[in-house]
């Protein structure tokens, strides 16, 4: 056992430090310090800065123009990018798509499609969840039904991550109704501006609207935009929704999280002296730093694993769930640290608008991001169906 | 010993229920919540009319209420409508004080605040204070008020602010600390909407001309009356937070009982189920609490901020508790701005935030327990 | 809505105090402190003492010789008998068994058990649980099968508490195998020295010796002992299980709990000031007191509907759960209050005796207690079945 | 970065593994329990042969090992076992004190403690030090060791024991401790069998005479390597309770997979799935908090105690959800004393009052994160 990086892994980790530093724009930066939502043309940006360094699909095989890190090499980097508060890579084309066009799409959609999400041409969204299905995913209704060398969808998405952003939706359809759920599924690339499509944002708890639904009327679609075989989707969709889970464990999010917690307590006062020496206060931080080491040992432990070629499966589960209640603690924690401060409600002052927000540094978004955050044990298969897979999957076949 | 509500207060809570659930509906709330002001006029008025302000306030004061269980009845309705007008900041806060404290001219203000005409808002809380009540930088000197009052509740929709200040003593001395009564229109001030619905505002006082005429009370003695309207604050908070318990947790009742998941209702999962069954121990304990705080608010002091601060902290854990799983338990409609829950919710964990926090009164707490 | 006791109950709660002083034993409060187990003397002399005062059978309708002490009374009794540290009154014969005697027994059989309960004749144990049934308590096998005048019994009960001192045990047995399980039950008085009956005693995880196996071989019992009617000892059975239910809070053991725990706490030492001064436990001691006083507030709530004739039923169930998480917490306090002196396996060092335990007053039970009160959230209808109970209940039948 | 055992360690974890499991199965334990030493003395001859006692030595100590994860793998083999031998007492906190403070002739003794013929034990709490390493009462002066020592773990079974004492310093200044090997016979004690296996006892010093030559190491300068030896001991501790929880856990899921209510394996009801996931979780948690503390142990001092803080906290609340709920979802038959849960139960909670409990090293987290 060797709790440390090899020396080719410390290599690589200086050389994202530096690139972080010498590359990352500070207006970004200070977005994200700042809790701030993202526009378009942020995550355009920061996407090809990522790209002109090679380093934007780092999952991607070298063939297709990949960086083909491996686990603990994506950790480093996100890890890295975590503090150095460099916003998300959105992953709709690059970690969910481009993985299913490599394995099961034909060459023509590859060299189609693949160049243009590196590029940035293409914004892809995610059509899977429906409302009605919740966890049962594949008992979604979106129907599509072949018409000569056309489909014709009608239904609903709904939860469609920045769809306000996307001309490019990646949707499963059901194409047979008369055989069991999770067969008679489709696998199909819509263009957003087709006719018959409308996108309707979802006002979220926090005030913010990331989420959409988006409704498909007689939407004509190519016979060509279906990937692999037709009936044959939801093999592709649970190839994907294992490949989703890159960085599941989200550890650093919750080190930036727990960092900008321990800073506001350190400003902020309690009874004449910081918060942070506040013993009850000191207590609630000590815990969850002391479970996030953990976490963050166990996630090094799945990661060099995975980077053997070992496939986490369990012990994805196992790090969504603990990962989610850590960074929900965190979000919580930094209410707490706002103290009063946490009462505007500030999601339209933070996007864009020109007055600083009230109250301490930081305090600006803790409110909304508490409330956001629920989501994370919600979206993405909840943590019902993550203890689910855990028990049954321990437990085995019973009677 | 004696649990049911009087008949006074039984009429009370049934006709205050039954207005809300007649004009209080959520489109009519999504309007309000929209709105500039962040609060309806209108409604304000018939609260008033339907005697909801005056059951605030004792009869000496003009009222016919104003005891911890009137404060717990009315506010459990409140809460359970979710509603956002600042009754609390305007009946108990700023009512409270002027009753306690008034003198007669000042009094005069009690008639138009239970007729509805008048709404009021306290200012003590300041940036560097957090949730100590005795805390106070603000200074009035020389007839001048200079200071940085933080997160007044209600202020932008006040008519006066009631302004605590420092006229002598150390930082944080319980003595020395008066109370001013002074016009919005004098006031410069920075409005926000708050999480959850409501208005707050924090309060720049750059030497602000108040005459000795509008202190409330003797220089210098107003904090053993601060803590008095606190307690009725706290209690009045945790009675609506409980109220929205009440309504988070019937709403996921009626999800388990009518959403279904792999062709079940999911309210036949087992997992669920026990989930459930701690929510609604949860919210037991909740109502005692609430009923704890309410029936020692007359009490000596000790025992009444005893009560209070137990209740206190026992609904931010309560409410903290009910809330998620209330969320997590429906999963994504519940992550919706226009869904019921998403206020209730956001109504439940802000009340945190207010009056001192869940760790704050478990503090005070021991505090009291040592003493 | 009024916190405080009517003027009569001030009364009553004077008299019990009275009682308490004047006549409670200092030998028995001692042991009650010290966590001692109690011999069958200490029991009889504590049962002998509150009859001469009419005050044993406090339940019972005064025709049968009870004090019939409405819900109130009886939880102030509860209430003091707790804090002067008055050993627990034995239920088996008193608050189990004569219920149903009085509801379901015929004349001969209720004049000649109650007095003997009364006078402490005969120590009644009772035989409900089976290995392998637990939960699930109508799956019982014990067979009672018909033979002239006597039923031959044959089969094994578990879980007898106190059977070692018993002379009497009240059974629930299996007298018809044709019907669903909880028809075909009976329920059966039985004399302990019948031949064919042997109790073997189950050491429990923390030295003690409360419980056992009870078997039986061939026992022959009178038909005169069955409890109304062949077949119908279900409904007697759950009719007992509501009357087991006085006192579910336990209100009065907590509060006594927790004053204990906060004598240790102010005596141990931690960095050099007493340990309730420290921050982190003066927090655990404080949020377990918060709960505390919100149950003994729902606990007076219903007791005062049941005063007024209301029947508890899903308020029992949560009063339960919380009731025992509260002294489940409280015992783990007082585990961490003992420090270093939780360590020694005192069980017999506590029963009789000579040596002083070690360490400071108080600690020589905490370990064991923590580990016996296991039993608390087990035993009883565990606390997965009272969550059933509430959950289902609340949502009613859904398909 | 390599999370994989060396061949080494895998072969020691092995040969380990399999000799418990022949030797020391449950008959063979409780009869240990249950015998006057509380310990056996064939067995403890078995593991030095085996050499499992050399695995905790260095290789210039005469072992073979001595690193944080040879401690880790040996104590959680220990741990899953349920072994209740003294062998952390005389290995890790006797031989580790003799092996770093110990002159030529001291350090003689290492070779028959690794041969498994002599056995230490270290006094050093007291009754009213409760879990602070640097508050020492007991003092030697003119020869004489004065003072109260509690709950020495292992002493009764020891043939020497190494007792801390004062010889300068104000009551819990870190300078000024000194440590004296005692032979046993020297010594008048008050022993007891543990909750849980295992043996310790009170010992009165009332001016027992000591010679200098008896003093391991400088006068007053033992504090830092009291430290160095009770961040092995946290190590060995929680490995060891990690192993029960493995052990616990492993009953659990075979419990869930054959017991049988309501006509079906319990292990089919949902509520009990979800319990039997978090706790699957937090196994996890405490294997990488026991990692943490291995491989951190040769660390700097503050890195090395931060993770043998954070987990033995860790531990203390993972422990504790575990044994609780293990025992829980077995119901009646994991609170008899015969059931193999039993003891490990009793053990994995034990642990919790051995070198700081859950809440001590939440705070000595606290202040070495502050530092």
């Amino acid at each position: 056992m060797d709790l440390n990086y090899s020396q080719e892994d410390l290599g690589f980790q200086s050389e994202v430090r530096a690139f972080m530093k010498d590359k990352l724009p500070q207006h970004l930066a200070d977005r994200v310090r700042g809790g701030a939502e993202f526009t378009k043309d942020d995550v355009e940006e920061w996407h090809a800065i990522l790209n002109a360094n090679g380093w934007l699909a780092q999952n991607w095989p070298k063939e297709f123009g990949g960086a083909e890190w491996n686990a603990v090499q994506r950790h480093i980097f996100e890890e890295e990018a975590a503090l150095s508060n460099a916003p998300r890579i959105v992953p709709f084309g690059l970690s969910m798509l481009a993985p299913v066009l490599q394995k099961f799409g034909s060459k023509e959609q590859c060299d189609h499609w693949l160049p243009r999400i590196l590029n940035g041409d293409d914004w892809w969204c995610q059509g899977y969840s429906e409302p009605g299905a919740g966890s049962d995913l594949a008992s979604l209704k979106t129907r599509a039904v072949l018409d000569g060398d056309h489909y014709i969808v009608n239904g609903q998405k709904t939860w469609t991550t920045l769809a306000q952003h996307a001309n490019m939706i990646f949707c499963l359809v059901r194409t047979n109704t008369e055989v069991k759920n999770q067969e008679g599924i489709s696998f199909l690339l819509i263009e957003m501006d087709t006719p018959g499509i409308e996108v309707r944002p979802i006002v979220l708890l926090d005030g913010g609207a990331e989420v959409n639904e988006v409704w498909f009327t007689d939407v004509k679609v190519p016979v060509e935009n279906l990937i692999g075989e037709q009936d044959k989707g939801w093999t592709y969709a649970k190839y994907l929704l294992t490949h989703e889970r890159t960085n599941i464990a989200g550890v650093g999010f919750s080190n930036a999280g727990l960092e900008a917690v321990k800073r506001m307590a350190k400003s902020e006062m309690s009874g004449g002296r910081p918060l942070i020496e506040n013993p009850h206060f000191a207590a609630r931080i000590a815990q969850v730093e002391i479970d996030l080491m953990a976490m963050s040992l166990s996630n090094l432990r799945i990661v060099s694993q995975a980077a053997k070629g070992g496939a986490p499966g369990l012990e994805a589960s196992m790090l969504k769930v603990k990962g989610t209640i850590i960074r929900q603690e965190i979000n919580d924690l930094a209410r707490r640290a706002a103290g009063s401060y946490a009462l505007p409600f500030a999601s339209e002052a933070v996007e864009g608008a020109n007055e600083p927000p009230f109250g301490p540094d930081g305090a600006g978004p803790v409110a909304a991001q508490y409330f956001n955050n629920r989501k994370l044990s919600i979206f993405g298969g909840s943590n019902e169906v993550q203890r689910e897979i855990i028990a049954k999957t321990t437990l085995g076949r019973m009677q | 010993m004696n649990f049911e509500l009087t008949e006074e207060r039984q009429m009370l809570q049934d006709t205050l229920r039954r207005f809300l659930s007649d004009k209080y509906d959520v489109p009519t709330r999504n309007a309000i919540l929209e709105s500039d002001t962040g609060m309806s006029v209108d409604l304000w008025a018939q609260l008033a009319e339907l005697g909801i302000l005056g059951a605030l306030f004792s009869e000496d004061d003009g009222g016919f209420g104003g005891a911890g269980f009137d404060i717990a009845v009315v506010f459990e309705e409140l809460g359970r409508a979710g509603v956002v007008e600042p009754i609390l900041e305007t009946c108990i806060l700023g009512g409270g004080l002027i009753a306690s404290l008034g003198n007669e001219t000042q009094k005069g203000l009690l008639e138009s605040i239970i007729g509805g005409e008048t709404r009021l808002a306290l200012a003590h809380g300041e940036p560097r204070s957090r949730y100590d009540l005795s805390r106070v930088e603000t200074t009035y000197a020389a007839g001048k008020l200079t200071g940085h009052k933080a997160m007044s509740l209600g202020a932008p929709n006040a008519d006066h602010v009631i302004i605590s200040a420092r006229e002598s003593g150390g930082i944080d001395d319980p003595h020395g600390i008066s109370l001013f009564l002074v016009p919005v229109s004098q006031l410069e001030m920075r409005t926000t909407p708050i999480m959850g619905g409501g208005t707050a505002a924090d309060i720049y006082l750059n030497g602000v001309s108040v005459s000795e005429g509008k202190r409330l009370g003797a220089a210098g003695e107003a904090f053993a009356h601060l803590e008095t309207v606190f307690a009725a604050a706290i209690t009045a908070t945790c009675a609506q937070t409980l109220g929205g318990m009440e309504s988070a947790t019937r709403l996921t009742v009626e999800y388990l009982q009518t959403r279904k998941q792999f062709g079940k209702a999911i309210g036949t999962f087992q997992a669920l189920q026990h989930r459930l069954s701690d929510m609604l121990i949860e919210l037991e304990q909740a109502r005692s609490a609430v009923i704890g705080a309410a029936g020692y608010l007359g009490a000596d002091t000790r025992l009444r901020d005893r009560y209070a601060s137990a209740a206190k902290n026992l609904m931010g854990r309560a409410g903290r508790m009910i809330a998620e799983e209330a969320v997590q338990m429906h999963g994504g409609i519940a992550m919706t701005q226009e869904y019921e829950l998403a206020h209730l919710t956001k109504r439940i964990i802000m009340a945190d935030h207010m009056f001192g926090d869940t760790d704050h009164h478990l503090e005070r707490f021991i505090a009291l327990s040592a003493a």
